[in-house]
């Protein structure tokens, strides 16, 4: 089976030859892949090399906690591939964007407004969570449609809390 | 002397105040919200008693039902451990009141060292120097504060009276901001402290956090049990903390001077048990006092590691009436010790804290390596207390030997269902200025960076994506079994949903 | 010097040595069988390489294949660890002739200790002291062994010459079993060392087994770390070793004595780097050389808490031609140390072996708390391999703080999936012979009992009563459930038996 | 539900109340029982006395390890008592006796033979495990009816290795 894998910008192609062997750009690696310690850590020898890393899956793909490093990684197949290029990647410029909670808590404070307009950056929503308060930003600036949420809120971990269009 | 002790307190300080009881036969009492009947201190209490739902104002801030805990149990003496009741007077007080014995100072003392603006005008009256700010002006209204905060001169601080921790705290750069941040503070120190009290101190520009670790015996007795480095912070919350301090190093002049003054500091309030004397040192080795918590401290291990002290056994001698086990001249500072805070927090998104329940847990253990933790596999992490969920702790013959082992303790230590703050200590081990221990208290937020690369450390990016595609081959291979599966006996379906709803 | 060591064992002892080699900035191999692929030694490693199948003799005895992948790997020495290859001359002889560094004594030395009647007459004529035997005699047959033991006086012990860690001994008290003990006894050490020779040595009454710790470096500096304490044995396998040897005590005119010996019996033969000399100790404070163990031992981490000494390091700094970093001067024993051997046994069973996949661990932590531990949650303790899956290591103040904390350890330590002889060592601290060091290497078999119940402690019966009440209701409860839900729907169960079968 | 439970000899009249609630020989006492580190860790809280166990399961019924000392349990509600004294304990005593191996191991020596008489306490079957060799004796005397396996073998835990009839 053949991946192209990127890790941030830098691309990988990646063939899986069989249960132990991997073919990394062309040169061909002896691998031993395992789950250890209940998902999400594994261990992988890599000719000899012994690595453990964390693998988390989120919206984007896979993220590899490595040696304390953090690695953003995607990796289709070459149909996944040519269909994602087909679609671009407009979708995350327009739209809603919805702002979910990124953990259980209680809304303190709510700076905007419906209707208002905000910048980037801006601070949306005054979250607190283990006894500190978390400012939530606009990821990009754009208007708050809906607020879903008010001061004195407990919220849920992904609740979304408001809209910006 | 008091046989039995209600610990009122969760989490690894209350496991830490716990084993030592257990270590001097007495006799232990657990206190738990709901959210904690089943965390490790109920379970390692021999007596354990409900207080309330899981916010803490309605559990561990209950003082009258701790107290009432203490009596129907028929305990002699309640250790505070920190953050919580710890540092409040009225609930010191409460408990003498009772017939009980509170480990920790007297009511006196905290009253005097809480208020941090009176405590900056006792040690100031005991001719100790504190960095220039609104002490001993009392309570002042937003108005005032703006007034006087030209006349300290930008940056400044915004500090809560009853403060500790970071919280209520604010950094203010110039005169427009005051309102805004006034605000801002008063409100978290309300819903922190219950008291939306703020002061103002200078800001000392490169300074280094400082501390000494007191302890007093009803006796007369103060000592000090050397210095901690505590100057990597981030939004005033300590990371990591060493022991001695590289900044100090081998100046056994300035150790022991500075360790005079926070004996007299302690003397001038009478000062009983233990307790830290906090102060700013800048680049000059001035220093100045910056407060006294009156209180065991989360960095506490790392004197044990290089003094051999058991700090809290020591303060539960104390409170049984015993003179202290030690005299100055036993002190000496044996190797270097470290300790990294690991907190249930995501170091790659901003820091913001992640909650839920601990899958998987590998401790690093071994020679030199201590652990002092409150959670375990299966323990649910809430969000209504605060993130620190385990200290890791090391101690080496040097401080290149500690930074070692830390290394290696950090790269093992394994934690699943929640994330933490480890690949951020990882991180700081491999900094350089880490290593040279050239930093200040802004070093976390301003000169060091997740994403930034050291210097000759290649990163295995290659691995990264091996690792990955291996995952995402196996997640696919999984799923096309399922359909396998399902293409075998497609009658199966209706019935596999069918047993799902079953197991509702 | 070399930059890279091949860790040549398994277990904790291998995760041991790879720790020591990541602080000293040392790169690590280690090898492993193909029960081994998921055990830490592997995950910590830098490099890990597959030796072969699960049995010994097939993986961790393959020297060759050990060698094979140091030269491989570009690694520049090889750490034996205990047991396995650890006291193998013609092992370490290999090393050097494949130009790799071993770290543990020259071949020539362990030829001369690890031959135990070769070591007792060497010793013997160096003036020290030996227990008699048919030290020297060389390999003898049945029948001179029979005819000899009537000389040496019963009881005695038939010891295996190769053996070590009791296994190919028995203890004779007559003439009539001697046939049977000598072909048991050949059987063991033949399954293994590999050679079935023994001899025989008076069974000393009422004996201590006291051990010094000797660090020798290659400038012809020896010293010794002061004594172990390690009578606590069933059927010749120590359970359980302190330091300072509360037999000893306070004698410092005795301890100086036989650390001497200890000394005079590594020059004997010319020991460079770590080792151990056993001594019988009788009654009247007379001691014997045993024998020495020319290698790192399971219980080495007692003496490294109170002298402060990292053994496997100071063994790696040898091994690379440093000096040794103290000289006899430097060594205090600060302290008291007690390790208990967690054994995946089972203490009420006769301490049968108990194997499986460790479902949960939950390891105590905290001030004086050392666990040096091969195993984790998840992973499956096979039959291949000794039984010993943990240590741990406390450290107090004096030896009644250590046996506090050890006991608070104990009852912390919790592990699932195996048993562990646990409730052995948690009997054996609260039972007063125990407390009171007065113990000889029979007392565990000949004076201790699971059942005895110590005075003045009362069993929780009813606690067990209404615990296991509590868990059978639940049982009962949990398949009422299961019948009701299958009673609202019966055609529930035919898919739900064909649901399982999918899932095989 | 009403339980007799049996530790060791001693007899307990107890019944669960309701979840919070148990009485012990009439006595009412206020508990909260749980499961945590995963079975079979269990805490419970008795009128505030917080205890930790282990609770393992065996053919005779339930053992509790509990501050290091084992207790042997049998727990019958009434139904379940009167059958078994109506059944008496005569099955232990007659009949053939299964020794299955209480590990995997391998089989070093096998000192009888088939129809050979043993006595309680002989040695029957002596296994390596773990490099230790552990000797199996007979929990009764009688006759050796059966043979399953030869020295060499390795086994399984729990497979018969022999009968005594």
């Amino acid at each position: 089976m053949k991946y192209i894998t990127m890790v941030g910008d830098q691309e990988f192609q990646i063939e899986i030859v069989d249960e132990r062997h991997v073919s990394l750009n062309g040169t061909l690696y002896e691998v031993d892949f395992d789950s250890v310690s209940g998902e999400p850590v594994v261990s992988l020898l890599v000719d000899g090399k012994s690595y453990e890393a964390y693998v988390y899956e989120d919206e984007q793909g896979l993220q590899v906690l490595l040696h304390g490093r953090m690695f953003p990684v995607l990796v289709e197949d070459e149909r996944e591939k040519r269909l994602r290029a087909a679609a671009g990647s407009r979708i995350a410029e327009r739209g809603d964007f919805h702002l979910r909670s990124p953990m259980p808590g209680l809304v303190i404070a709510l700076p905007v407004g419906e209707g208002q307009e905000v910048q980037k950056g801006e601070v949306l929503v005054v979250l607190e969570s283990m006894k500190m308060q978390n400012e939530l930003r606009a990821p990009r600036a754009g208007i708050i449609s809906r607020l879903r949420v008010k001061p004195g809120d407990s919220v849920d971990q992904h609740q979304t809390l408001l809209t910006v269009s | 002397m008091f046989k039995k002790v209600v610990v009122a307190n969760r989490g690894e300080i209350a496991v830490r105040i716990l084993r030592a009881c257990r270590e001097l036969g007495i006799q232990t009492v657990a206190v738990y919200s709901d959210a904690d009947r089943q965390a490790l201190h109920v379970r390692y209490a021999d007596e354990a008693y409900r207080l309330g739902p899981a916010p803490s104002r309605e559990s561990y801030l209950r003082g009258d039902k701790i107290i009432e805990v203490a009596l129907r149990s028929g305990a002699g003496a309640i250790h505070p451990g920190y953050g919580f009741l710890a540092e409040r007077a009225d609930f010191a007080q409460a408990c003498l009141d009772a017939g009980l014995a509170f480990i920790g100072p007297k009511p006196s003392a905290i009253a005097a060292m809480g208020d941090k603006a009176v405590a900056r005008n006792t040690v100031s009256a005991a001719g100790i120097p504190v960095v220039p700010g609104t002490e001993g002006e009392g309570s002042l209204h937003d108005e005032d504060l703006v007034r006087l905060a030209p006349q300290i001169g930008f940056p400044l601080l915004i500090k809560a009276t009853a403060g500790g921790g970071g919280k209520g705290m604010r950094e203010v750069h110039s005169l427009e901001e005051m309102p805004g941040l006034l605000h801002a503070a008063r409100r978290e120190a309300e819903a922190s402290f219950g008291d939306g009290n703020v002061y103002l101190e200078k800001l000392v520009e490169g300074a280094r956090h400082i501390e000494f670790q007191i302890l007093a015996d009803t006796h007369g007795s103060v000592i000090h049990l050397g210095e901690r480095e505590c100057s990597l912070q981030r939004r005033h919350q300590k990371l990591l903390e060493e022991s001695p301090s590289p900044f100090v190093g081998d100046d056994e002049e300035l150790r022991q001077r500075m360790g005079l003054v926070a004996v007299r500091a302690a003397q001038a309030v009478e000062y009983v048990n233990a307790g830290t004397i906090e102060f700013l040192v800048d680049k000059e080795k001035n220093f100045y006092f910056l407060e006294m918590n009156t209180r065991l401290q989360v960095e506490h291990p790392v004197t044990e590691m290089v003094t051999g002290v058991d700090i809290v056994k020591e303060q539960i001698r104390v409170a049984r009436g015993r003179q202290l086990r030690y005299s100055q001249s036993d002190i000496r500072l044996n190797g270097w010790a470290i300790e990294c805070r690991v907190n249930a927090e995501d170091p790659f998104n901003n820091f913001l804290p992640s909650t839920g329940r601990i899958t998987h847990s590998l401790m690093p253990t071994g020679p030199g390596v201590r652990v002092d933790s409150g959670v375990y596999p299966g323990f649910e992490v809430s969000p209504y207390y605060d993130a620190l969920i385990s200290k890791l702790i090391v101690w080496g013959e040097t401080r290149a030997e500690a930074i070692l082992r830390m290394r290696r303790s950090l790269e093992e230590y394994k934690i699943a269902g929640v994330r933490t703050n480890i690949p951020f200590h990882q991180k700081l081990m491999d900094s350089t200025r880490f290593m040279g221990g050239q930093f200040d208290t802004r070093f976390v937020e301003e000169r060091f960076s997740m994403e930034a690369v050291e210097e000759g450390k290649s990163a295995p990016v290659d691995i990264a994506a091996i690792l990955a595609t291996l995952v995402a081959h196996r997640q696919t291979q999984r799923a096309a079994q399922i359909v396998q599966r399902g293409e075998r006996d497609t009658s199966n379906w209706k019935w596999l949903s069918r047993w799902e709803r079953l197991q509702r």
